[in-house]
């Protein structure tokens, strides 16, 4: 497995967001996860991505245990993300942002710059390039001089990943991001996830658009009030009693 | 012994005027999160025109003290219109929100410095009743218990007013969150423009009786117990009325035995803003704070 | 001309100090970290590199560095609790403590307590404070641009982004103050050697607001924004001044008048007048 | 020698154009009185405005006093007030300015001693005499020869103070209690503890407070249990009338004296302390209940213009003013400066609203402290 999460717990005052979460991501594979609203999805997503620490069990990155890592040192290691509510830096351009997220690439070092040597243009031309390839990639190269804060909400979603792409990771978390987009662009958005995985990305996400995840997902994990459900293909996933149940549960609630 | 009861007392006492002084700082603090560095220049016309209308237009303390206390409140609406309320939908309303209130306090004290001149004043000898009562050696005054009970009832009154009237439950709702009371058909900007009444308001009283107890009333008054004032609603946490009391006496105790404890005046201030340094690191959001640390 | 110096000299000077100043609360601003305590900064440098130089003969640009390493080393040291601490609080946190530097100035041997640190040789020229400036504002430019400068607008714009973007978002902002200490230290030494005596009081609260001023009025999109800031508020009274407006009440409220009207119509400061930087 | 025609009508020619001169001079500026440019750099904003305010009046008083009998010949002023916020910069932007673009003959002020160590610098570079009116920290007069000061340092003031009262009222043991934040207030402190040690009388007790204190509740409390036979302060009149009002309140009694410098010395401190300055001693360059025809009027033209009693650093101010005309009709020019500082040297038993005014060697002022005691709400002497 390439990320392995074992009997991860974690409360918040007392209310279990998590109880002894166990599944396993394979490696180069999009990896669903999926429950209803409250379930334990983005509180799992923060524990992966060191922004909430476990109260207990273990976190595996390709067989190291990363749970007690900053998040800058997880991101390091190849683990971007995307947030459900859009974290982009909304008084930049678009190719700012994506600028922004090259830290770990290296590159725009300092003294080259302070004594304006040759290495410092060519560091500049090498970031520029391949901010607008991951602009290209997520489809918005046209808008690369736009203010993030100017875009559509599917834009945004975009832009969001064309970041988190700029880390070039190894394993990327998306949380809902289609969320909001028109069905063209969730084409698009599906088209590109495939590329990534086929170039080696590993890809955990979530999503509420069921059709998507189960057109797109090699295997998915069903929270329910922070424990795992099932881990398995989508055909037994959905066939799985208790999944049906907890959503036609949630579908009666809304 | 008797040394320990009368310190006792002097600490409750300036705790209470610094508590007075809190309670409407922390007031618009807690509904706007905006620190309005203008109430110390408000807190200073309440003071000064209430001397004016006694002097001057020759009116009663009883007279003079509401309507300068009413004249405070109709400040901090000016203070809200012209300062605070264009700046309201930018991002950085916080920063910009202190600075155009700094700009608001330099112009409130230049105009007291051109009306009532640079110079200490104080109320009329004699206006006020001051009665001064012995208890062995301890010494205290019918102002100074006055003083110490009008900031608790205020404290009771305040709190039991949001926790308990239509426009105090509007009051926090706004608080809260200003987009869920908009939902609930909450006037926001009318709320808004009452907090800053009430809060300059209280202000201007805690000017009034702050310069009737030390007899002296001056343009730069407030610039001693601004940075007090801080201290006080850091340390009760911001935006808690209770807080801004209980903060300023426990500020005012600290004070007090600093001297008697240490005999060196000259750490007064050293410790007070130690303290707070360390209070904001090991427990920012106060003594009786929300428990949330406010990301403002 | 030369009578333009002669009146004026102290005037530029000023500015040039003022303007480094301002820079010193540019850098932590631009990783999002509002600090109210550069001007203890500044009085760290400035009594640290006056007791250098006038008690231990210690040549000016050494005493200089180590005025600013002084403050730097300081800043270093409280980083770390203070940093943790966020937005108005941190504010706060940092104002108390440069109350804490002010009274512990009032109360040393060493710093002349209240009558001030007296005889400080006068070493600093117009020449050396804008070549700092220059310098500096060169530095800080570039540090915009690089890999570091843009690590600490991402932590100005969203801490929890820039922490899962792989930026040690720790790092960085205790780097950004204790850069800004550092340039504050510079500044205050060249004050001291400028101005034959220094005082605790000059390093209170209302100087900590007037960095604060500089950067609101200039602008924080680039380092023009606070020079400019810094340029526009310490000339304003003389121009006030130069224009009949003498008589002191009248012109301190102008001066709040105009510190109004710049925050309420030019949210970006005045440097957004001068066209679009990034 | 015998003069000769040719000669006799030379010397005529010489005359003629000489008169012709003369009254083309004359017609340019016909029998006006003399002007002399005075610069003030007085803090009139900020903290130390209260003073700035009475050292502008006291001043301005004296102008119309002199401008209004200067008639035909005599010495007109025409003053340039500036204000340094009270800040040691805006000071220096103060006197480039009226040293070198107001060209005036001579500044008087800066109100602040902090201020003055940095300006008072630029004037001696450019030879500009400097008249400090209420600058009482050491070392001002050494910044060099062209810098006076009318007003007496508290070291000038203070000893003669102790060695009065102990010499009076016989006290032993006294607590002392001082602004530990502002250089005047320090200078005061420095003076009375020597004063004190001097004259072996024990100090039971150290308490300090800061500018802008209102509050003096706890170290009074510490004070008053340790019984003293006097508190002496060493602070200016904002802190001082507190400090006197609360000691009061707070049971430190009357017959214990509260002995105070040359920031006592000011109406303000009977006016906020009320009833409780009964009893408040101190020594001070100005007396205001002074007897001298001269002084008198003073305080009752101030009074009646400003509509409040004068205070010490009103009639330094003013005092300053006439010292400098005593010195500018002597100079013979009122732009010349080296002669105006020259002229200030000479400034000898100059009867002021200071009474008998001179410089010392040092250019500090030398005139007769006196000790003062309120009794019955006024100031009165008490011994000299």
């Amino acid at each position: 497995m390439f990320l392995e999460f074992e009997k991860i717990s974690r409360s918040f005052g007392g209310v279990n967001a998590l109880s002894e979460v166990s599944f396993g991501v394979q490696a180069k594979t999009i990896h669903g996860l999926i429950g209803p609203n409250g379930s334990g999805k983005t509180t799992l997503m923060n524990v992966v991505s060191g922004l909430t620490g476990p109260d207990a069990g273990r976190l595996l990155l390709d067989g190291r245990p990363i749970h007690r890592l900053r998040p800058h040192r997880i991101a390091a290691l190849g683990v971007a993300r995307t947030f459900q509510n859009i974290r982009l830096f909304p008084k930049m351009t678009c190719m700012e942002n994506v600028i922004a997220g090259q830290h770990l690439m290296g590159g725009r070092a300092l003294f080259p710059r302070l004594f304006r040597l040759p290495s410092a243009r060519a560091e500049e031309r090498q970031s520029v390039a391949n901010a607008m390839a991951c602009l290209a990639k997520a489809g918005i190269e046209g808008r690369a001089r736009a203010l993030a804060c100017s875009l559509s909400y599917g834009e945004r979603r975009r832009l969001e990943i064309a970041r988190a792409m700029a880390l070039k990771p190894r394993i990327l978390l998306l949380d809902e991001p289609i969320a909001g987009m028109r069905l063209r662009e969730i084409e698009e958005m599906e088209t590109l996830f495939r590329s990534l995985v086929e170039s080696g990305v590993t890809i955990l996400l979530i999503e509420h658009n069921m059709p998507f995840v189960m057109r797109l997902c090699q295997r998915i994990t069903v929270l329910h009030f922070g424990q795992t459900v099932t881990t398995g293909a989508p055909e037994e996933v959905a066939e799985h009693p208790e999944v049906i149940e907890a959503y036609l549960g949630m579908k009666s609630e809304c | 012994m008797s040394i320990f009861f009368q310190q006792l007392i002097n600490g409750f006492f300036i705790g209470s005027v610094y508590g007075l002084f809190a309670i409407g700082y922390t007031l618009v603090f807690g509904v706007l999160d905006i620190l309005n560095l203008a109430h110390a220049a408000i807190f200073t016309l309440g003071g000064l025109s209430a001397l004016w209308l006694t002097t001057t237009a020759g009116l009663s303390p009883w007279e003079a003290f509401p309507l300068a206390t009413l004249f405070s409140g109709v400040l901090g609406l000016v203070l809200y219109r012209v300062a605070f309320a264009p700046l309201r939908r930018r991002a950085d309303s916080n920063l910009s929100g202190l600075i155009s209130s700094i700009a608001m306090a330099i112009v409130f004290e230049s105009a007291a410095m051109g009306i009532f001149g640079a110079r200490t004043v104080r109320f009329p000898e004699g206006m006020f009743p001051n009665r001064v009562w012995h208890f062995g050696s301890i010494i205290l005054t019918s102002l100074q218990l006055e003083i110490v009970v009008v900031a608790l009832a205020l404290m009771v009154v305040l709190t039991a007013w949001l926790k308990h009237t239509r426009t105090g439950k509007a009051v926090r709702a706004v608080a809260e969150s200003e987009n869920t009371a908009r939902l609930l058909g909450i006037n926001v900007e009318r709320i808004v423009s009452e907090t800053f009444f009430v809060s300059s308001a209280l202000g201007g009283a805690a000017g009034i009786l702050y310069g009737l107890y030390f007899d002296a009333l001056a343009p730069n008054m407030g610039h001693s117990i601004e940075l007090k004032g801080l201290a006080v609603i850091i340390l009760g946490g911001m935006g808690s009325i209770p807080g801004a009391i209980l903060g300023g006496i426990a500020f005012g105790l600290s004070e007090v035995f600093t001297v008697e404890l240490t005999g060196m005046s000259n750490l007064r201030d050293a410790v007070a803003f130690t303290v707070l340094l360390l209070i904001l690191i090991l427990k920012p959001s106060g003594l009786l704070g929300r428990g949330r640390v406010r990301e403002a | 001309m030369s009578e333009f110096f002669a009146v004026y000299g102290s005037l530029i000077n000023f500015v040039g100090i003022n303007a480094l100043l301002a820079l010193s609360l540019y850098v932590p601003l631009s990783a999002g970290q509002l600090s109210l305590g550069n001007a203890a900064f500044a009085a760290i440098g400035a009594y640290g590199s006056a007791i250098l130089t006038m008690r231990f003969n210690v040549p000016f640009p050494l005493a200089i560095a180590a005025g600013a390493c002084l403050s730097a080393a300081v800043a270093m040291a409280i980083g770390t609790p203070v940093l943790r601490i966020r937005g108005i609080f941190l504010a706060m946190a940092t104002l108390a403590f440069g109350e804490v530097v002010r009274i512990v100035a009032v109360n040393l041997a060493i710093t002349g307590g209240a009558e001030g640190l007296i005889g400080i040789p006068n070493k600093t020229t117009a020449l050396i404070i804008y070549g700092t400036v220059a310098a500096t504002a060169y530095f800080l430019a570039v540090l915009g641009g690089s890999r570091i400068g843009w690590s600490f607008a991402s932590v100005r714009e969203d801490e929890t982004a820039a922490m899962v973007m792989g930026i040690n978002t720790t790092r960085y902002k205790n780097g950004s103050f204790v850069l800004g200490a550092f340039i504050a230290g510079i500044a205050g030494a060249l004050y001291a050697h400028l101005n034959f005596i220094i005082t605790p009081g000059e390093f209170g609260f209302s100087a900590e607001v007037q960095l604060l001023i500089y950067n609101i009025v200039g602008g924080t999109r680039s380092v023009l924004g606070p020079i400019l800031g810094a340029f526009i508020i310490t000339v304003l009274p003389e121009v006030l001044r130069g224009v009949g407006v003498t008589a002191g009440p009248l012109r301190m409220g102008v001066n709040g008048v105009i510190l109004l009207l710049v925050i309420l119509y030019l949210p970006n400061g005045l440097s957004s007048l001068f066209g679009q930087k990034r | 020698m015998g003069m000769s025609a040719g000669n006799y009508a030379k010397k005529t020619a010489i005359v003629l154009a000489l008169a012709l001169g003369l009254t083309g001079i004359c017609s340019r500026a016909p029998a006006a009185p003399k002007e002399a440019k005075i610069g003030f750099a007085l803090s009139m904003t900020g903290a130390a405005a209260a003073y700035g305010e009475t050292q502008k009046n006291g001043a301005q008083l004296a102008i119309d006093e002199i401008n209004a009998r200067a008639g035909k010949n005599g010495i007109k002023i025409v003053p340039v007030f500036e204000d340094d916020a009270s800040q040691p910069e805006q000071g220096v932007n103060v006197f480039n300015r009226l040293i070198f673009a107001d060209n005036v003959v001579i500044i008087i002020g800066p109100t602040l001693s902090n201020t003055a160590q940095v300006t008072d610098r630029i004037a001696q570079k450019a030879g500009v005499p400097v008249l400090g009116i209420s600058n009482t920290a050491k070392g001002i007069t050494d910044i060099g020869n062209y810098i006076f000061r009318d007003s007496l340092t508290e070291m000038q003031v203070i000893p003669d103070t102790i060695r009065v009262v102990k010499k009076k009222l016989g006290i032993k043991k006294v607590a002392l209690m001082y602004g530990n934040d502002d250089a005047f207030t320090m200078s005061g402190y420095n003076a009375f503890k020597k004063a004190l040690l001097d004259s072996h009388i024990k100090i039971l007790t150290e308490q300090t407070f800061s500018k802008g204190d209102r509050d003096f509740s706890a170290q009074l409390t510490e004070i008053r249990s340790l019984k003293p036979d006097a508190l002496v302060v060493s602070a200016l009149v904002e802190e001082g009338s507190g400090i006197v009002s609360q000691a009061r309140e707070l049971g430190i009694p009357v017959s214990v004296p509260i002995i105070g410098g040359n920031g006592f010395n000011s109406p303000s401190l009977i006016k906020n302390a009320g009833k409780a300055a009964e009893n408040v001693i101190v020594g001070a360059a100005w007396n205001e209940s002074s007897s001298n025809p001269l002084n008198r009027r003073f305080v009752r033209a101030y009074t009646a213009k400003f509509g409040s009693p004068p205070d010490q650093f009103a009639a330094q101010a003013y005092a300053a003013v006439y010292i400098v005309l005593d010195a500018l009709k002597r100079a013979g020019s009122t732009d010349n400066r080296k002669a105006l500082r020259d002229a200030l040297t000479h400034v000898k038993g100059l009867n002021t609203v200071l009474g008998k005014f001179s410089f010392t060697k040092n250019r500090d002022a030398d005139c007769t402290p006196v000790v003062e005691i309120v009794k019955n709400g006024r100031f009165t002497v008490f011994g000299k």
